[in-house]
C-alpha cells in the first residue's frame, strides 16, 4: 500500500536499520486499491492489487488462497469414496460435474466400465450443471455490469429449477455427491426424467427473453465490446481452457477431443468467437446454453433403460491397483482434470486438481491493464471463477 | 455609516485579503483563487454603486456583474487548465518553479 | 438592516482570509465555496436576485467543481510549500502591500462623503428587464462574452488535454 | 404570495384556506414568518412521507421487476401478526438508522464527514421552494425560479464530493472524483434540455411555465410540452440528465456498488448514511417534480372534465409516474463507465440539445402557422429531432452491435 | 437506432413484472416460515439412527458398533464406542451395541457416506434442516438419544427407500428363518434317523419372532450379508 510513486534508490540496498517511511496512500499520482478479499464483486474472498492512474489500471496483481482448504492432502488421508463429497465443494455452482471427473479419474484407475444408462444420466447431468453454472455466471456478470440485481434474479429463478432437480435426485442442491466410481448412486424417477426434460424443452423460452432484455443493450455492448482483449497465443500459452478460450477463437473442447462419456453419440456444435473480449465470453456462454439443451433434448429421447452401476463396483474396501490415472473433462469452466496415484492402499497416493478457474485466472493483469476498475470487475466476472476451486 | 459605505469596505478588504493571498501562496490554485477573490470584490462594488446609485433602473451594475462572472468563470476554466498542464511538466504546481517557458 | 450585511461581510471577509490561510487545499477550497456563497448572500441582500443565482450557480456550482478537481489531479502538491525563511519574507511583503492597499483604500472611502438615499426600497429589476438590456444595449457585449467562453472552453480543453497516443481498440 | 385561490373547487382552494387559517392566530408582525414556517413545514412533513413510502415502494416495485415480492412484513409492532403489506417498513428502517452506532473512521476528517450529510439534505430540500404544487400553491413565487433550481441543486454534488473526500477512503475518493466529473458533465445537457422550454414560455418561473401549458386542443388534447417534437425530445435529454444529475442507476457511478462498495457511501453508517439515502429521493423527487412542471403540464389535469380534481393531486400522480419510471429505469439498466457516461454528455447530450434549441426557437416562429403548414411545421420539427439523433447515436455506438458467431462441429 | 436495445429491455422487465402477478412460472418466492414447499423424498440433512420401538429407542437400535460409518465418514464426525458385552436385540439374537455413538453436526456436511455404506441399515439420513442452536459446542454435538429415530418416522420422511428396507430385512429374515427351518428338518431328520431306535417327542419346530409386523422386526442374522451396491436400481 506505500510508496508507489518512489523509484529505487540509486545507491541500492543500504546497510543498517532502515526507517520505513510512510507515505500517505493519498498523495501521489498512482492509487494503490485494495479490491477484496471483501468487495462486492470479487465473487467470494479473491483480491486484486490494483494500481490506478485515475481510474486506469497500471498494475493488477491477483492475490488469492483465502479459501484453501487443503482439499488434496484431505484427500490423500481419506478413501477415495470419501473424496468425492469434497469434490463437491471444489465448483459448487457445478458439482455434478467435479464429480464426474473425479469418478471418470478413478474409473480409468480401477478399470471400470459404465453401464449405458448410467453414462446417458451423466451427461444429462452434467449438462445440467453447464446451464446451472452458465446462467449464474451471466447472472453474477450483469450484476458486476451494475444491473439492480433484476438478471441475477432471473437467471436464479431458472437456476432454481434446475437445482431442485438435483435435490429431487441426488438429495442435496448444490453438494450433490451423485457419481459412483462404475455408475450414479440414484437411479431418476419417470417423473423426474418428465420434469427435467419439460425443464429443458422451456429453457430456450428463457434464453431468447434474456437475451433480448440484455444482448442487445447499448450500454451493454459498450461495456463489453473491446473490454479485456485476450489473444489465442497468449490463452494457449497460458493453458486457458474453456469458454475463455473459445471465445477467443481456439477450437478445443474436450467433449470433441477426448470424446469422453457419450459424448460422441451426441451432435452438437461448439461456439467460438473471433475477438475474445468480454462480449465473445459472455455470448459464449450464452451460445454453449443453447448447445446444451440441444444436447439434452437429444439425451432424454435416447435414454436407455437398464443398470446404473458397474456390478463390479465395490462400495467398501476400494483398493484400486498401484498405478496412475488422470480423468478429464470439460467442466463449464474448462478443462478439470484429477490426477491419482496409487499404491494399493485405500487412499490414493497422490492426489491433484487442475482447477480451471485457477489457470483461467492467470491471465487478469493482462486482460485488465489498461481498463479501468470498472472493467477489471467486469473481467474478472466473464473468467468465471469459483473460489472454491481456484483455492482448494 | 451608510450601507454603501459599509458594502465599499467590504469590497476593499475582500480585495486586499485577495491580493495578500495571491501574492503570499506559492501555490498556482490558490494564486488563482486569490486573484478570483479580487474579482469578487470588484462585482461587490458594481453592485452597490448598483443598488445605491441614482439609476438603479438601468441594471448597468447587475449586467456588468454578470459579464464580469462569466469572464470570471473562462479564467478559472483556463486557469485551471494551466495549473493541471504545468503540474505534468513539473510534478508540483509551485509557482516559483515555473519559470520556464519550455517543457 | 446594517447588522445583516456585517453578518455577510464577517462571513466573506472570514473564510476568505482563513482559506488562503490554510494548508490543506481541499479545505481552502470548500471554504471559497463558502466565501462565494457569502457573496451571493450579499447579492440577494442587495436585491440582485438574478446575479445571486447566478454567482451560486457559476461558482459553487462549476467553478468550485473545477478548483477541487484541479486539486484531486495534482494531490501530490498539497505535501509541498513548507513554511521556509523563504516563503515567511513573502508572505510579510505581501501583508504589507494588502494592508497597504487596504489602508490608503479604507481612508479613501471614509473620508469621502457620499449623499445617497440609503433608505430606498431595493430596486427590482426582473429577468425580462435583464434579458432586454441583455440583447438590446449590450448586444454586442453578450456575444463577446459568448465567443470568449467558447474559446476559453476548448482552449482549456487543448491545455488540459493528454498528448497520449489514441488507442485504437479502446472502447469508444 | 398572499394570494388566496378565488377561484376553483373548495379542495383545490383547502391547503390555502387552512394555511391562511392558521396565518391568523398568530400576531400580526409575526405573520410573515408563519407564512413561512407553515409551507416549511407543510414540505417537510409531505415530502418526507413520500420519501419514507417512495422508498417502500421502489422496494416493492423492484422486487415485483425481478420476480420477488419485496419487504411484506413489516406491520404494526403493538398488533400481533399484522403485515399491513409491509408498508411500515421505511418507519422501522428508520428507528434501525437511528440506533445504529455512528463510525466515523480514525483517519477521517472529522468536520466534513459530519457536514456532508446535513448539507446534502439541506441543498436538496431548498429545490422544493420554486417548485408549483398546484395552482397558486407555490412556496416562493421567484422570478429566475429556474436558475435557483439549478443553483441549489448543483450544490449537492459539492456535498457528496465533501463525503467522499473527508472518509479517507479510496473508493470514497475515487467515487468523489466520479461525482466531479459527472457534475461537471451533466450539469450543461440538463440546463440546455430545459432552455427550450424558458425560450418558448418567455419565463424563468416555474409558475409560469406551468400555467402556459393550460387548456386543450378539442378539450382532451391538453398543451402539454412533451406532446410537441422538441418538447418530447428535450423531455428525453432532460429524464437522461436528470437520472445522471440524481446519481440514479444507470448513472449511478458514485456508488456503484460492484466497483466502489458504497463509493461515497462506503464510510458512512446509521443515521448519517439514512439522510444521503433521503437526500439521493428527496432530490429525485425534486427533479421529477421539474420535469413534471416543464414538460408535463405541472399540476394542469390531462383532460377537460377531469379539471375538478385539485391541482395537486394531478401533481403528485405525475411526479409518483415519473419516480416509477425511474425506479424501472434502475431496475432494468446497466451502469455505464465513467469514460463513457462523460462521452454521452459532451458528443450526444450537449449537441442534441443545442439543436433542440434551434428547433423550439423554429417552433416559437411558426406559431401563427396554420392549416397544412402546420403539417410543414410538424414536420420539419420531428426532423430536427429524429435525424441528429440517429446520426449522432450511429457515431456514439461506434459500430458496437450484437455478433454472428461461427461454430465448429468437430 | 440507439435506444432501441434499452427499450427491449424495459419491455422485459415490464413484462415480468406484471408477470409476477399471474404467473407461477415466474413468481416462484416461497414465503417459507408459513408455506413451506414439499421436500423430495431423496432429500438429505444430517444422519439418524433408526430403532424399531419408539417405546425402548436404546434397546432396538438396529446398529451393532461395527464402525463402519465411523471409518468411512469424510469429515470424520462419528464417534462410537463399542459396548463390551454383548445384549440381546429385538430378535434375541446377542449382539454389540454402542454404549457411545455421537455425531458432531457441526462437522458433518451431510454427504451421506455413512447411510450408504451401512450393512445394517441402522443409519440413515433425516430431513430436518432448522437444526440452529445457541450453543455449538453442546447442542450441536448429538448422542445417540438424540439421534434415535424410530422406524415409523424413516417411513414417514423416505416412505420409498424405507419399504425397500423393510422388503429387503423381511426377505432377509426369510431367508434366515427358511434356513433355520432347513438347518432344523435337517436336525430333526437326523435326530429321527438317529431316534429310530428310540422313538422321542417330535423335533421342536423354530420358534417364530415375537413380534410379526415387517417393519417393527429386527434384522434376522442374515441380513447381515453386504448390501448390493445400488440401493434403488
Amino acid at each position: 500500500m506505500i510508496g508507489t510513486g518512489s523509484a529505487p534508490s540509486p545507491f541500492g540496498q543500504l546497510s543498517g536499520p532502515t526507517v520505513r517511511k510512510v507515505k500517505d496512500p493519498f498523495h501521489g499520482d498512482l492509487l494503490e486499491v485494495s479490491m477484496g478479499p471483501q468487495h462486492p464483486s470479487t465473487h467470494g474472498v479473491f483480491r486484486m492489487d490494483v494500481t490506478l492512474d485515475g481510474e486506469v489500471i497500471v498494475k493488477l496483481k491477483p492475490v488469492f488462497g483465502y479459501l484453501h482448504r487443503n482439499h488434496e492432502k484431505i484427500a490423500e488421508n481419506t478413501s477415495y469414496l470419501g473424496s468425492m463429497p469434497y469434490t463437491d465443494r471444489l465448483d459448487y455452482l457445478s458439482s455434478m460435474s467435479t464429480n464426474w471427473a473425479y469418478a471418470l479419474a478413478v474409473e480409468k484407475l480401477a478399470g471400470l466400465t459404465v453401464p449405458d444408462r448410467a453414462q446417458y444420466l451423466r451427461i444429462i447431468l452434467a449438462e445440467l450443471t453447464r446451464l446451472v453454472n452458465h446462467v449464474c455466471l451471466v447472472g453474477f456478470l450483469f450484476n458486476d455490469l451494475g444491473t439492480s440485481f433484476t438478471p441475477l434474479l432471473y437467471a436464479f429463478r431458472e437456476r432454481e429449477k434446475i437445482i431442485d432437480l438435483f435435490e429431487a435426485l441426488s438429495g442435496s442442491r448444490m453438494m450433490c455427491n451423485y457419481q459412483r466410481f462404475g455408475g450414479c448412486r440414484v437411479d431418476p424417477t419417470p417423473e423426474w426424467l418428465a420434469a427435467a426434460s419439460r425443464l429443458v424443452d422451456n429453457f430456450p423460452s428463457f434464453l431468447d427473453e434474456y437475451e433480448s432484455m440484455l444482448t442487445g443493450n447499448e450500454i451493454m455492448l459498450a461495456r463489453t465490446q473491446g473490454v479485456g482483449r485476450l489473444d489465442p497465443k497468449h490463452a494457449i500459452n497460458a493453458g486457458i481452457t474453456g469458454p475463455v478460450l473459445r471465445a477467443s477463437g481456439v477450437n478445443y473442447d474436450l467433449r470433441k477431443v477426448d470424446g469422453y462419456g457419450f459424448y460422441p453419440r451426441f451432435d452438437f456444435r461448439i461456439p467460438l468467437g473471433d475477438h475474445g473480449d468480454t462480449y465473445d465470453r459472455y455470448m459464449m456462454r450464452i451460445l454453449e446454453m443453447r448447445e446444451s439443451v440441444k444436447i439434452l433434448q437429444q439425451a432424454f429421447r435416447e435414454l436407455p433403460a437398464g443398470p446404473i452401476m458397474d456390478p463390479k463396483a465395490k462400495l467398501r474396501g476400494f483398493r484400486p491397483k498401484p498405478g496412475e490415472a488422470y480423468g478429464r473433462l470439460e467442466s463449464p469452466k474448462g478443462e478439470l482434470g484429477f490426477y491419482l496415484l496409487s499404491d494399493g492402499s485405500p487412499n490414493p497416493y497422490r492426489y491433484r486438481v487442475r482447477p480451471p478457474s485457477l489457470i483461467n485466472l492467470t491471465l487478469l493483469e493482462e486482460m485488465c491493464l489498461g481498463h479501468t476498475v470498472a472493467d477489471a470487475v467486469v473481467i474478472l466476472g466473464s473468467i468465471d471463477i469459483v473460489l472454491g476451486e481456484v483455492d482448494r | 455609516m451608510s450601507p454603501l459605505q459599509l458594502c465599499l469596505l467590504l469590497s476593499s478588504l475582500l480585495f486586499c485579503v485577495g491580493l495578500v493571498g495571491a501574492l503570499a501562496r506559492s501555490n498556482t490554485i490558490l494564486v488563482l483563487l486569490g486573484v478570483e477573490l479580487m474579482l469578487n470584490a470588484a462585482n461587490i462594488n458594481f453592485i452597490a454603486f448598483w443598488r445605491y446609485g441614482p439609476n438603479p433602473a438601468a441594471g448597468t451594475g447587475v449586467l456588468f456583474v454578470l459579464f464580469a462572472i462569466a469572464v470570471a468563470a473562462a479564467e478559472a476554466a483556463v486557469g485551471l487548465a494551466l495549473v493541471i498542464a504545468v503540474y505534468r511538466h513539473q510534478k508540483n504546481i509551485r509557482l516559483q518553479e515555473a519559470n520556464r517557458l519550455k517543457g | 438592516m446594517n447588522l445583516a450585511l456585517i453578518l455577510i461581510s464577517v462571513l466573506i471577509l472570514g473564510s476568505a482570509a482563513v482559506a488562503l490561510a490554510l494548508r490543506n487545499l481541499i479545505h481552502s477550497a470548500l471554504l471559497f465555496v463558502g466565501c462565494w456563497a457569502g457573496i451571493a448572500a450579499f447579492y440577494l441582500w442587495a436585491g440582485a436576485e438574478f446575479v445571486a443565482f447566478a454567482q451560486v450557480l457559476i461558482y459553487v456550482g462549476a467553478v468550485s467543481m473545477v478548483v477541487l478537481f484541479a486539486v484531486l489531479l495534482t494531490r501530490q502538491s498539497d505535501a509541498a510549500e513548507p513554511m521556509n525563511p523563504d516563503s515567511f519574507s513573502r508572505f510579510m511583503r505581501a501583508l504589507v502591500a494588502g494592508g497597504g492597499v487596504a489602508g490608503i483604500l479604507v481612508g479613501a472611502i471614509l473620508g469621502t462623503p457620499m449623499d445617497v438615499s440609503t433608505a430606498g426600497p431595493a430596486p427590482t429589476l426582473t429577468v425580462k428587464e435583464i434579458g432586454g438590456q441583455l440583447m438590446g444595449p449590450h448586444a454586442a457585449a453578450l456575444l463577446i462574452v459568448g465567443l470568449l467562453l467558447t474559446v476559453a472552453l476548448l482552449g482549456a480543453v487543448v491545455i488540459a488535454a493528454v498528448d497520449r497516443p489514441e488507442k485504437s481498440e479502446d472502447a469508444s | 404570495m398572499s394570494v388566496t385561490a378565488e377561484a376553483g373547487t373548495f379542495l383545490e382552494r383547502a391547503p390555502l384556506v387552512l394555511r391562511d387559517a392558521v396565518v391568523q392566530w398568530f400576531p400580526a408582525p409575526l405573520q410573515w414568518l408563519a407564512h413561512h414556517l407553515i409551507t416549511i413545514v407543510a414540505i417537510l412533513a409531505v415530502f418526507g412521507v413520500f420519501f419514507a413510502f417512495t422508498t417502500v415502494a421502489e422496494r416493492k416495485l423492484l422486487g415485483r421487476l425481478q420476480n420477488r415480492l419485496g419487504p411484506n412484513r413489516a406491520g404494526l409492532p403493538w398488533i400481533k401478526g399484522s403485515k399491513l403489506f409491509g408498508l411500515t417498513q421505511p418507519f422501522a428502517d428508520a428507528v434501525k438508522a437511528l440506533t445504529k452506532e455512528d463510525i466515523v473512521p480514525a483517519a477521517a476528517d472529522k468536520l466534513l464527514h459530519f457536514l456532508a450529510p446535513v448539507l446534502v439534505v439541506a441543498f436538496s430540500l431548498m429545490t422544493f421552494a420554486v417548485l408549483p404544487f398546484g395552482r397558486n400553491l407555490i412556496p416562493v413565487e421567484l422570478d429566475a425560479a429556474l436558475l435557483y433550481f439549478f443553483a441549489a441543486g448543483s450544490a449537492t454534488e459539492l456535498a457528496i464530493f465533501m463525503a467522499g473526500w473527508a472518509s479517507r477512503n479510496k473508493y470514497s475518493l475515487l467515487a468523489a472524483m466520479r461525482a466531479l466529473a459527472q457534475v461537471i458533465s451533466y450539469e450543461l445537457p440538463l440546463m440546455l434540455s430545459v432552455v427550450p422550454v424558458v425560450l418558448v414560455v418567455g419565463s424563468l418561473s416555474t409558475s409560469e411555465i406551468a400555467l402556459a401549458q393550460g387548456g386543450w386542443t378539442f378539450g382532451f388534447l391538453p398543451h402539454w410540452h412533451v406532446f410537441t417534437p422538441w418538447g418530447f425530445f428535450g423531455f428525453l435529454l432532460f429524464l437522461v440528465a436528470a437520472l445522471a444529475e440524481s446519481n440514479r442507476a444507470p448513472f449511478d457511478l458514485p456508488e456503484a456498488e460492484s466497483e466502489l462498495i458504497a463509493g461515497h457511501l462506503t464510510e458512512y453508517s446509521g443515521f448519517k448514511y439514512a439522510l444521503f439515502f433521503m437526500a439521493e429521493y428527496f432530490g429525485l423527487t425534486a427533479l421529477s417534480g421539474l420535469g413534471v412542471t416543464l414538460f408535463l403540464g405541472g399540476w394542469q389535469a390531462p383532460f377537460a372534465f377531469l379539471e375538478f380534481i385539485p391541482s395537486y393531486a394531478w401533481f403528485m400522480l405525475k411526479l409518483i409516474g415519473m419516480i416509477g419510471f425511474f425506479i424501472w429505469a434502475r431496475g432494468t439498466l446497466l451502469r455505464l463507465r465513467i469514460d463513457q457516461l462523460t462521452r454521452l454528455a459532451w458528443q450526444f447530450m450537449v449537441p442534441l440539445a443545442l439543436i433542440n434549441l434551434g428547433n423550439a426557437a423554429f417552433w416559437a416562429l411558426t406559431s401563427g402557422w396554420s392549416g397544412p403548414l402546420q403539417f410543414v411545421r410538424w414536420g420539419v420539427s420531428i426532423a430536427l429531432v429524429v435525424g441528429p439523433f440517429i446520426l449522432l447515436g450511429r457515431g456514439l455506438n461506434g459500430g458496437r452491435g450484437p455478433r454472428t458467431y461461427r461454430y465448429a462441429t468437430s | 437506432m440507439l435506444g432501441s436495445g434499452i427499450l427491449k429491455g424495459l419491455a422485459v422487465t415490464a413484462k415480468n413484472f406484471v408477470g409476477s402477478y399471474h404467473d407461477p412460472a415466474r413468481m416462484v418466492t416461497v414465503q417459507y416460515p408459513e408455506e413451506r414447499s414439499k421436500l423430495p423424498e431423496n432429500y438429505r440433512s444430517f444422519p439418524l439412527l433408526v430403532c424399531e420401538d419408539a417405546a425402548d429407542p436404546m434397546g432396538t437400535l438396529r446398529c451393532v458398533a461395527c464402525q463402519i460409518c465411523e471409518k468411512e465418514c469424510p469429515p470424520q464426525c462419528i464417534y462410537i464406542e463399542k459396548s463390551k458385552d454383548k445384549k440381546p436385540d429385538a430378535t434375541g439374537k446377542p449382539q454389540l451395541y454402542p454404549t457411545v455413538f455421537a455425531i458432531d453436526t457441526s462437522v458433518c456436511m451431510g454427504c451421506g457416506i455413512c447411510a450408504e455404506v451401512c450393512p445394517f441399515d441402522s443409519i440413515k439420513m433425516d430431513q430436518v434442516f432448522e437444526v440452529a442452536a445457541t450453543d455449538r459446542f453442546t447442542e450441536l454435538l448429538l448422542n445417540r438419544e438424540q439421534l434415535a429415530k424410530p422406524n415409523s418416522y424413516y417411513h414417514s420422511i423416505h416412505p420409498t427407500e424405507a419399504a425397500e428396507v423393510d422388503a429387503r430385512l423381511a426377505a432377509a429374515r426369510l431367508a434366515a428363518e427358511e434356513k433355520a427351518k432347513a438347518a432344523a428338518a435337517a436336525a430333526a431328520a437326523k435326530a429321527a434317523a438317529a431316534a429310530t431306535a428310540k422313538p422321542a417327542a417330535p423335533a421342536q419346530p423354530p420358534s417364530a419372532p415375537p413380534t410379526a409386523s415387517a417393519s417393527s422386526t429386527a434384522p434376522a442374522p442374515g441380513a447381515e450379508a453386504p448390501k448390493s451396491y445400488s440401493r434403488v436400481s
